[in-house]
């Protein structure tokens, strides 16, 4: 007898199963559109890091303390610095490896100045290796330029 | 005409054969070709092979194939009965229909009690 | 970084015209296989994870057709070298490659697969320090892990890698 | 010259359909499979992705063909091809409409059934001949479950030759004329679909290239177009097999309004999508369930259904 109770149990599991699918294919999709619509990442999304733009003068707040190269897990942080005329250091390269940053933000955290952060920027891929290291000092030395013929 | 008609699976058959050969040379001429030592090894999931794998395999199988026979050419042995009884239902055929039918139920019954149908 | 436009292959686009046949039916290919590029199912580590959520609903990879994940190299025309590779997995790696047939490409997912990533520094012995020191490389992704996002678009790079003009 | 003509004909006819009929259930079924999980599925290639599966064959044109230096060098490059060349045969007696068939043979059901059995042939052939386990163990597989599968099928179709009294799909359909099988054979329905199913390798039913076990089962060797012409072979029985349910259980061309081949196709069309269903909603059955399924449960209830059918009829002689 459950020979038969279990061929009915099972064809009608079947059907129910079948509704359930049914009823899935007429709902909206998740899918985001992705390369067309682009959607804003989380606050606390870690993307490569990268200089804060100081509001008031415009530049970076480095202060060339090497605090965050001698963090970095990764080796992936290379500094260098000279003596202005001031006496103070000036930055004079900061680069970083994105192929060897694992985005653990031991960086970000001990940085006196707190000035590094985590850019929002994900759509990171390089058809070589040398692509991905990023010169923080690029978008700064390009203001630079565009902005000096302006000054007198 | 009727002997015309069995020319149509002969034809189809062959032409089937022939385009399928031609499908699969088609890419001799379009394709890139490459050579390698690893390239024409049997694949494992990465690993180098041991030994062939043309070896002796699980008996069960051999018993499944021995009963489909049975079966397959019993049931083409109901065709034809099948056919003249829907045409002149007589119950002394219906009887030999019920009986053949019995005797197939027994032999399926007899392996099922044999555990054939359960893996071991 | 700029992300391109998607690529849209419209009936016009298959036309093959007659006198430059050979020329044209390059391109045609070259335009298929960039809009088919099925990836073989494999996955080393962490990235894996993210590899897995691009097949998933959300992302959807199936919309560009890369959606096809192949068990089997023989299928597959994408490789995603997803994860850290250890010295050992190195040799099996470098004969699924070699087993996949020819027009084939190779995505390095993440920091350990383009360089070693943070198990990279002086004096260890158990981490192959990037999968392009044993197969050529065509798009690498950085981050660790990347975004699902940043896979697709590195699969669109990949897509406009293979249809841009041969000098 | 006419019968030649007509030959010709219907050869070009048969093999466009085919092959364009191949891609477009291709793309029906990721569009359908996406749909099930909430995804969009192919979408920018062409208009809905419509030439995506297009593009997947070019690309298969422009792939290489690896030959593994282990295999069986004759059998394996003959695998893919035998596995193909009945395809084209089994159409010949499909009726599509009221007189829309190649030839209308006398035996035609025995014919589609000899042709769609030969499939199996080829991919044990290409499980054996790539000398690789799981091409093996895939190979045998598919023999245990084909073999297993195709005597439900038969049985399932004497009960619809025993209230048609003929093996020619036309007589068939045309005894549908007023009242589709399905409704007086519902237990036969099921079980055909079932094993119709299981003999195409779909779904619940398909261990011989279940990826989750067997990396791709009997064409884990086979690359490019080899693999693809496995594909199309694959799906254009799925389509037979649709087609034959439609001509034995679903009155084939009949259906008011339209004409009879665009009611024979819709209904093919329908059948296929139900089995596309089924393959997104069932999992995997293990390989000893699927066999002992069969062979417990199948071949008991079509034996049971056939007594059945032949005292109906007795009762209903009068």
């Amino acid at each position: 007898m459950s020979y038969i109770t279990n061929i009915f149990t099972g064809f009608w599991s079947v059907l129910a199963g079948m509704v359930v699918t049914l009823k899935y294919m007429f709902r909206k999709p998740v899918t985001e559109v992705y390369p067309r619509v682009k959607k804003p990442m989380f606050p606390r999304f870690k993307g490569p890091t990268s200089f804060v733009v100081d509001e008031k003068t415009g530049d970076h707040r480095c202060i060339s303390c090497e605090l965050c190269v001698k963090i970095c897990p990764s080796l992936c942080i290379t500094l260098e610095k000279e003596r202005g005329e001031d006496k103070k250091f000036h930055l004079k390269e900061y680069k970083v490896d994105y192929t060897l940053c694992s985005l653990c933000s031991l960086c970000i955290e001990v940085c006196p100045t707190d000035a590094l952060t985590h850019a929002k920027d994900y759509e990171i891929p390089a058809l070589s290796q040398s692509e991905m290291i990023n010169d923080f000092l690029k978008p700064f030395r390009e203001k630079q330029k565009t902005s000096q013929p302006v000054a007198p | 005409m009727s002997s015309n008609n069995y020319i149509y699976v002969l034809v189809f058959f062959v032409v089937g054969l022939l385009f399928a050969v031609a499908f699969t040379c088609t890419p001799l001429i379009l394709s890139p070709r490459s050579r390698g030592k690893k390239k024409t090894s049997t694949y494992e999931s990465g690993e180098d092979t041991l030994g062939s794998a043309w070896v002796q395999f699980d008996v069960s199988y051999y018993l499944f194939a021995l009963i489909f026979l049975a079966f397959d050419v019993e049931v083409i042995f109901l065709f034809p009965v099948v056919l003249t009884y829907s045409i002149a239902p007589l119950l002394i055929d219906l009887l030999k229909i019920v009986i053949f039918i019995g005797i197939l139920a027994l032999a399926l019954a007899y392996a099922w009690r044999k555990g054939i149908f359960s893996w071991k | 970084m700029e992300i391109r436009e998607i690529q849209k292959v419209t009936p016009d686009d298959i036309q093959v015209s007659e006198g430059v046949a050979l020329f044209k039916l390059d391109q045609l290919l070259d335009k298929a296989r960039s809009n088919s590029l099925w990836p073989l199912t494999f996955g080393l580590t962490c990235c894996a994870i993210e590899m897995m959520a691009v097949g998933s609903p959300r992302y959807d990879i199936d919309r560009f057709g890369f959606g096809v994940f192949r068990a089997t190299p023989r299928q597959a025309d994408v490789m995603i070298v997803s994860g850290t590779i250890s010295r050992k997995m190195a040799p099996r790696i470098k004969t699924l490659y070699d087993q996949m047939p020819s027009p084939k490409w190779v995505i390095a997912m993440g920091g350990c697969a383009i360089a070693g990533g943070p198990f990279k520094y002086p004096g260890q012995y158990a981490i192959l320090e990037g999968i392009d020191k044993i197969i050529p490389v065509d798009v690498y992704i950085p981050g660790c892990p990347p975004r699902p996002e940043a896979l697709v678009s590195a699969l669109l790079k990949l897509q406009e890698k293979i249809t841009a003009k041969k000098d | 010259m006419n019968e030649l003509f007509r030959i010709i004909l219907s050869l070009v006819i048969v093999i466009g359909f085919v092959l364009i009929n191949s891609l477009v259930l291709v793309w029906l079924e990721r569009k359908v499979s996406a749909r099930i999980q909430l995804r969009r599925g192919p979408l920018y290639v062409g208009w809905f992705g419509l030439l995506q599966t297009f593009a997947d064959a070019l690309k298969m044109l422009g792939k290489e063909l690896i030959f593994p230096k282990n295999c069986d060098k004759v059998l394996y490059f003959l695998a893919p091809i035998l596995s193909f060349a009945p395809v084209l045969g089994a159409f010949l007696v499909i009726p599509f409409g009221q007189h829309l068939v190649i030839q209308d043979l006398n035996i035609g059901l025995l014919l589609v059934f000899a042709f769609s059995g030969l499939s199996f042939i080829g991919i044990f052939m290409a499980g054996w001949a790539s000398n690789n386990k799981y091409s093996l163990l895939g190979g045998m597989r598919s023999v245990a479950q084909n073999i297993s599968y195709e005597i439900p099928l038969l049985l399932s179709s004497l009960n619809i030759v025993m209230m048609a009294k003929s093996f020619r799909l036309s007589d068939i359909v045309r005894a549908q004329a007023h009242v589709p099988f399905i409704l007086l054979q519902p237990l036969a329905f099921i079980i055909f679909i079932t094993s119709a199913l299981a003999e195409s390798n779909r779904t619940p039913f398909d261990i011989p290239e279940a990826e989750s076990e067997l990396v791709a089962g009997f064409h884990t060797e086979y690359s490019g177009l080899r693999f693809g012409i496995f594909f199309i072979s694959e799906y254009t029985y799925v389509f037979i097999s649709s087609c034959v349910a439609t001509a034995l259980f679903l009155g084939g061309s009949h259906g008011p309004f339209l004409s009879g081949w665009a009611w024979f196709l819709m209904k093919a069309y329908f059948v296929v999508f139900v089995v596309m269903w089924v393959r997104w909603t069932l999992p995997r059955l293990r390989s000893d369930q699927l066999i002992t399924f069969a062979w417990k449960v199948l071949i008991p209830l079509s034996l049971f259904n056939i007594i059945c059918t032949a005292l109906a009829l007795q009762l209903l002689k009068q």
